[in-house]
């Protein structure tokens, strides 16, 4: 069984130890045995539902070569994607769907990315990055030499008012692991977090909560939101305690405020006690973000802000940030996606295998250097530490 | 679930039926010496019932309680027998409950454990601190004043002196569930505890806590068990848990964790109660009572999940036929 | 190969086999006859029925489920069982182990069906068929009771003979916990057991019939339950309406304390057999150590709590020192970047995984 | 042996269990004076004869647990006074045997208004208040096989013999069984809160220490009358005193689990094994040899008693006064208690003839 495995991982370009855990795997070779479980059973059409969403482009990349192996080998591939350069990188037809209807099939040769957008979002999509520039403020956030052993290394880095920062670099490179550890989900083992001057207790959240920091986390579903609790439960459930008196929620107070971010975000919803598992993606992501800016934040840090959610709605969340960063609010963001990062960060840092590897302003980042210190195929002259 | 076939209001409806049947059929069930007997023989389960519901909406549980009961049951009769003050007794009992509570606690939140395997564990271990602390005796010299409290009634009426203690603990169990901060975070917990960490909500205090808290009542219900049965024994409460856990699941509560009701909890723990008695009054071997009991907890599943499934079904059929209409 | 002798050493059987092992040297050195054959004999004897019981469990565990009515359909088919054979003289063992069986995959049948079908928590379900299953034997069994005397000389017989010095109770259930052994390490659907414990939707879209895994797990549990029931009737001489009673929670810890995940996915059979030989050596010990008679039940206990402790305490000084290994593997060879492992996180069920189908 | 502090810590809560179990029934007797007048107008009614007994009484028989034979055995002899008085009779009861589970079951007798109850009680104290509350609501209530810790909750209790006769016979056989060299013995018994056990292995104490030096009782372990834990401890016990010779079970449980153990075991024939035993269950073990005799007393007789008392008391009389039953007459002793007889005394040769 193990030979058969070995066997089918060469088959697919990739050095894999069939004995290992698939836990301990990063996402990309997670898929890769996925895609190799599939192979094994000798499938002839393979559906593949946003295998890249949580990978970086050069995963990504190896990922498209295997489907295409598959293709070559005659194979059927239907391939489920938000990221339109994949679509046209790969796919021989496409078919855009809306509201649980078709809206077009036609052969990818003869259309364009434009087009594309317009049939998904319904009508013409002006601004997708709506950076405003703004003068940053005092450092919100210090960072200095955070290291949790085996997983992030020395990792030093100030955010200040009105400046978004965004965390570049492949998945499982340890930006995700570092914004835990700035929030408290996760401990550290040495280094310092400083908000506004003073320090911030390690692997306690609620002390995060209390000076203003706020986390959207990564994963909307597991770490987001509560399900099966109506939109209203889950705007409130973290300023309960200013929604309280005498320890009773007042549950007026708590639909007010509801009410309100619903208006703000524009969130399409079938009323505040409709349970947030019924909403898309995109409007389930309104509802975490209407969480988190409804604490009042200075520091709002962001993960993966866009992943799986459709292009209008992408864009209405890149909005809502440049205006919230525009309004004094320091933004750390952490993002797979070049362009995003590209588009929104006034500073980018980018991360490889735990270690912060450059420092980029805006002027300077571009999609080659950021590629290249993040894939560490060449050092790139930064910082390397804080600004 | 759909809203209108919830499970907790069905208890409800259930509880009213049978007690109306029961009073129809049988003058016997519906008098108040009946009515007082089943409110004092449910109060232990009842008791227990209600911080339990707690812990399971957090997807915990507690096996323990049961032998956490009876431990505190032992620990009253030998200091009341060491001590000759029953304040002193009754004050040594419910500090038992909470220490169990916190060992179990601890041992869940600090070291991470699954709470079921912990509290088979502490499950027998409590037990066998029962024996070991009264062997083979039983502690049967309890005051008259305090067991009369166990098994007479209040003067003037048919209830028995638990029912006070039951009323308020029900609700102020059920108003924290509902209406405050630290139930809508019992909630959160039970739905994703990942998403309750991000969101600054203390899971492993806040279940240290409902650990605690539900040492403590199970230590209350050791007291009332032993003034109910004039002794404190080291069998006391004896399978226990596994009728209390019956009780939340019947109530309602979702054994996954975050859905249910405290009302469909009580609920659920008066209408088997009223089923026990009114089946033993019309002469219904125990054994049927058994089997009654396994299919009423097997009902309490099923029948929600082919309710939904017949919904979601004329739910969809309905969708096909509006579209096929022009 | 020496990856095999690895994969031993770094399971979770090894050092719950050492803590037998100890338990055993420590008992015998201050109470020789602990092991003496008689001794040896006995303690086999008394693991025979709940080991067979845990290796049945192992089954529904792997696949995040839980059988509670282990109990009650071991009396029930304890009484079938010895109905069956009652008054019969002729070599009738393998009739009462047929019907035991037998009674035991009807009941996983039931079992198996409300939670594989109607996708009922198992847990709720088998508390259920705990209390129907146990009132239903109540009610057959009435006042009547099987004795020594009404059953077969080669049944009673099989309860207190042996062969190779191990006694033939023992031999059914190291069959049984070879045969499942073999089934869940090798055969592709015993794979899929596990598959479906460590993520359930994941197994559903690779095209593991999920809900048929689900009823051929709990009839194994079924029959392994059933099995012992005949054991039971063996082993006693017969049988009357309290059989079984309270024997679930004991086989549920065998497995855990044996290393078998409650949360699914992980565990083997031999696990849950050392797990059910450490406690119920353990319990016989404290016997044979003298410990007085009213301390050994809370001793159990906390053996219980010690062993599942020290078993999570080495799970995390693993996973630590396997996350600080990767990190140095990755710095080794740049370019493969694997994940650092988070506890409890389960990448593979998120949104954006990748997800195949076949369809053939 | 158990370390010293221990023994001595329950024995004093033994006293004290006991020195309580008297002062609350005398207390408990005074405080229910509505009760007592109930006995004190039937007190000066005739003696009570057999005549007495009116017809058409309706008697609830609640054992320990029901599905178990001892207890159906004695329903059995039940049935037959109830045929012989004319009165209705049923069996009700809880399928285990605790004090919690048999209080339901005297609140239907209070509820459906039964005449008398004829209760074992499955523990000594729990159910002592709702008995008292059943003779409150005009339930004539009798003990049989098992006592209650409170002589007024009850008017009369049917014992199937003396504790005395029960312990020395025990004794008597393991002796006779072990032979005149002697040795070890240890007791396997039932729970360790069970009331009449704890009575007969006092009893069996004394005896062993006034007439039977060769004898040394080593260990008393507790089955809890569950089959596999009774067999688990009669093996534990052999590890634990290897030079053990005899175990005296005074339960039905734990003396079949002891003899089915030892029968197949290399023990068979150096290890004795006797106790109180159902002649249905122990069949097997006199004829191979493993047990040389048990005894027991006829469970019918306890039912058969049990319930001419309770139809006297329920009729207006006091049983306490003696009563008859069938055409013998029983006296009754000072604590209201009745002998039924001594033990039977089981061996291979007559052990055919008995059917319970």
């Amino acid at each position: 069984m193990r030979r058969d495995a070995a066997v089918l991982f060469g088959q697919l370009g990739v050095d894999l130890d069939p004995d290992r855990p698939a836990r301990g795997l990063s996402i990309a070779d997670q898929q890769i045995v996925e895609i190799a479980k599939a192979l094994s059973t000798d499938a002839r059409v393979i559906v593949m539902d946003e295998p890249t969403a949580a990978l970086s482009a050069s995963e990504s990349e190896r990922l498209l070569d295997v489907a295409r192996r598959l293709r070559d080998g005659g194979a059927a591939v239907v391939f489920v994607s938000h990221r339109l350069d994949e679509v046209f990188a790969l796919c021989d037809r496409l078919t855009v769907m809306r509201d649980g209807a078709t809206v077009r099939t036609c052969p990818v040769a003869g259309t364009d990315a434009g087009e594309v957008v317009r049939w998904m979002v319904g009508r013409e999509l002006t601004d997708l990055f709506p950076k405003t520039g703004t003068t940053p403020g005092d450092v919100v956030l210090r960072v200095r030499g955070l290291t949790t052993d085996g997983v992030f290394d020395d990792v030093s880095f100030d955010v200040r008012a009105g400046e978004i920062v965004a965390f570049a670099g492949l998945v499982g490179s340890g930006r995700s692991e570092v914004v835990r550890a700035v929030f408290g989900i996760d401990r550290y083992d040495s280094g310092s977090v400083e908000v506004l001057g003073s320090p911030l207790p390690p692997a306690d959240p609620r002390a995060a909560l209390a000076r203003g920091v706020a986390l959207v986390p990564e994963d909307r579903r597991q770490q987001g939101l509560f399900m099966p609790a109506s939109v209203a439960r889950n705007t409130a459930v973290v300023v309960l305690s200013r929604l309280a008196r005498r320890g009773v929620v007042r549950e007026r107070a708590e639909r007010e405020l509801a009410a309100h971010w619903a208006q703000r975000l524009q969130l399409r919803h079938g009323g505040l006690d409709q349970p947030v598992e019924r909403l898309s993606g995109g409007n389930q992501q309104k509802v975490v973000l209407a969480k988190w800016l409804a604490t009042d934040p200075r520091l709002l840090v962001v993960d993966e802000p866009t992943r799986g959610i459709d292009v209008g709605t992408k864009a209405e969340v890149h909005r809502l940030l440049s205006e919230q960063a525009g309004r004094g609010l320091a933004v750390l963001m952490v993002s797979s996606e070049l362009p995003e990062v590209l588009g929104m960060a006034d500073r980018v840092l980018v991360m490889r295998e735990g270690r912060l590897m450059a420092t980029l302003d805006r002027g300077e980042a571009t999609q080659e250097r950021v590629m290249l210190a993040a894939t560490g195929q060449a050092s790139v002259a930064g910082e390397g530490s804080a600004a | 679930m759909s809203r209108v076939l919830s499970w907790d209001r069905s208890v409800f409806v259930l509880l009213v039926v049978t007690v109306a049947v029961g009073a129809v059929i049988d003058p016997d069930f519906a008098g108040g010496s009946n009515l007082g007997f089943v409110l004092q023989d449910i109060g232990e389960i009842m008791l227990i019932a209600l911080p339990m519901t707690f812990l399971i909406m957090t997807g915990e549980i507690d096996l323990s309680v049961a032998s956490t009961a009876a431990l505190a049951g032992c620990v009253l009769g030998w200091a009341w027998q060491a001590s000759g003050s029953m304040a002193v007794a009754v004050l040594a009992a419910v500090g038992t409950g909470v220490v169990c509570g916190a060992v179990n606690g601890f041992l869940v939140t600090r070291l991470g454990l699954g709470s079921l395997a912990v509290t088979i564990g502490t499950l027998g271990l409590y037990r066998g601190l029962c024996y070991a602390l009264l062997g083979d005796t039983t502690v049967a010299d309890f005051p008259a004043g305090w067991t009369n409290l166990g098994f007479s009634s209040i003067p003037g009426t048919p209830l028995p002196y638990v029912t006070p203690l039951l009323v308020v603990l029900a609700v102020a169990f059920g108003v924290v569930l509902h209406l405050t901060r630290t139930g809508r975070w019992v909630f959160a917990v039970g739905q994703s505890v990942e998403a309750a960490r991000f969101a600054g909500i203390p899971v492993a205090r806040l279940k240290f806590r409902l650990f605690v808290v539900t040492g403590a009542v199970a230590g209350l219900a050791g007291i009332v068990y032993d003034l109910r049965f004039a002794s404190a024994r080291p069998d006391g409460a004896l399978g226990f848990e596994l009728a209390v856990i019956a009780s939340v699941l019947f109530g309602g509560v979702s054994i996954f964790g975050g859905v249910g009701t405290m009302w469909g909890v009580v609920s659920a723990v008066l209408f088997l109660g009223s089923v026990r008695s009114l089946l033993q009054l019309q002469g219904v071997p125990g054994n049927a009572l058994t089997i009654i009991t396994g299919g009423l907890l097997l009902a309490s599943v099923v029948i929600p999940v082919v309710a939904q499934r017949w919904s979601a079904f004329r739910e969809r059929r309905s969708r096909v036929l509006a579209a096929a209409t022009p | 190969m020496n990856g095999g002798l690895r994969r031993v050493l770094a399971g979770r059987e090894a050092p719950v086999a050492g803590a037998l092992v100890v338990v055993l040297a420590v008992t015998t050195a201050v109470n020789p006859r602990f092991l003496s054959d008689q001794g040896r004999f006995d303690l086999l004897v008394a693991i025979a029925i709940t080991g067979l019981m845990a290796v049945g469990q192992t089954f529904v565990l792997v696949m995040r489920h839980v059988d509670l009515s282990v109990g009650s359909v071991l009396g029930l088919s304890a009484f079938m069982a010895g109905s069956a054979v009652r008054g019969d003289t002729g070599g009738s063992l393998l009739v009462a182990l047929l019907v035991g069986v037998v009674v035991g995959v009807v009941a996983g049948l039931v079992n198996g069906a409300l939670v594989a079908f109607l996708r009922l928590p198992a847990l709720v379900v088998t508390l259920g068929t705990l209390y129907v299953f146990q009132g239903v034997q109540a009610l057959l069994t009435g006042g009547t009771r099987i004795n020594a005397d009404q059953l077969p000389a080669s049944v009673v017989s099989f309860g207190v003979t042996g062969f190779l010095g191990v006694p033939w109770l023992m031999w059914v259930c190291l069959l049984a916990a070879a045969v499942g052994g073999v089934f869940l390490r090798t055969r592709r659907s015993g794979r899929d057991l596990y598959a479906v414990g460590s993520n359930p939707p994941a197994a559903e879209l690779v095209g593991i019939p999920v809900a048929r895994r689900t009823l051929l797990a709990y009839m194994v549990s079924g029959a392994c339950a059933g099995g012992a029931g005949v054991l039971f009737l063996a082993r006693f001489g017969g049988v009357d309406s309290n059989a079984g009673i309270g024997y679930e929670l004991p086989v549920v810890a065998a497995c855990v304390v044996g290393g078998v995940d409650i949360f699914g996915g992980s565990g083997t059979v031999l696990g849950a057999l050392l797990g059910a030989m450490l406690l119920k050596t353990m319990g016989v010990s404290l016997s044979a150590l003298s410990v007085p008679e009213f301390w050994q039940q809370a001793i159990n206990g906390l053996l219980l709590l010690v062993a599942i402790t020290a078993d999570r305490i080495v799970l995390l000084r693993r996973e630590r020192s396997a996350r600080v290994e990767a990190a140095r593997h990755r710095r080794e060879h740049a370019g493969a970047v694997p994940d650092p492992p988070r506890d409890g996180a389960d990448r593979a069920g998120h949104e954006g995984a990748t997800t195949t189908e076949v369809v053939r | 042996m158990r370390p010293t502090r221990l023994r001595l810590v329950a024995f004093l809560a033994v006293a004290a269990a006991s020195l309580a179990a008297c002062g609350g029934g005398s207390s408990a007797g005074a405080g229910s004076s509505s009760s007592a007048a109930a006995p004190s107008e039937s007190a000066s009614a005739p003696a009570a004869t057999a005549g007495a007994v009116k017809e058409g009484l309706k008697i609830a028989i609640l054992p320990k647990a029901i599905n178990i034979p001892y207890f159906d055995a004695a329903y059995a002899g039940a049935q037959k006074a109830c045929a012989e008085i004319k009165a209705e009779c049923e069996q009700i009861g809880p399928t285990q045997a605790t004090g919690a589970a048999q209080l339901q079951f005297i609140n239907t007798v209070i509820q459906k208004k039964y005449d008398a109850l004829v209760i074992s009680a499955a523990d000594a104290n729990s159910v002592v208040p709702a008995l008292k509350k059943a003779q409150d609501a005009g339930v004539a209530v009798v003990t049989y096989d098992a006592d209650v810790a409170d002589t007024s909750a009850r008017s009369v209790m049917v014992k199937p013999t003396t504790p005395d006769l029960i312990g020395k016979s025990q004794v008597d056989w393991i002796s006779k069984a072990v032979g005149s060299g002697g040795g070890e013995i240890a007791i396997l018994s039932a729970a360790a809160t069970a009331e009449n056990q704890n009575a007969w292995i006092k009893i069996m104490k004394d005896e062993l220490a006034a007439n039977h030096p060769e004898l040394k009782l080593v260990d008393t372990v507790y089955g809890d009358d569950d089959a596999a834990k009774s067999a688990e401890k009669a093996a534990a016990l052999m590890q634990s005193h290897p030079n053990l010779k005899g175990i005296i079970s005074p339960t039905t449980v734990g003396v079949a689990a002891a003899a089915k153990y030892i029968s197949g075991s290399k023990y068979k024939g150096t290890v004795q094994v006797t106790g109180l035993g159902l002649p249905s269950e122990m069949k097997a073990y006199v004829k191979d040899g493993t047990v040389k005799s048990f005894g027991l007393w006829d469970p019918g007789m306890l039912g058969y008693l049990g319930v001419y008392a309770a139809g006297v008391k329920a009729s207006g009389g006091d049983p306490k006064a003696g009563f008859k039953a069938g055409d013998k007459d029983y006296t009754v002793d000072g604590d209201g208690v009745a002998i039924v007889g001594p033990p039977q005394e089981f061996t291979a040769e007559n052990v055919d003839q008995f059917t319970f």
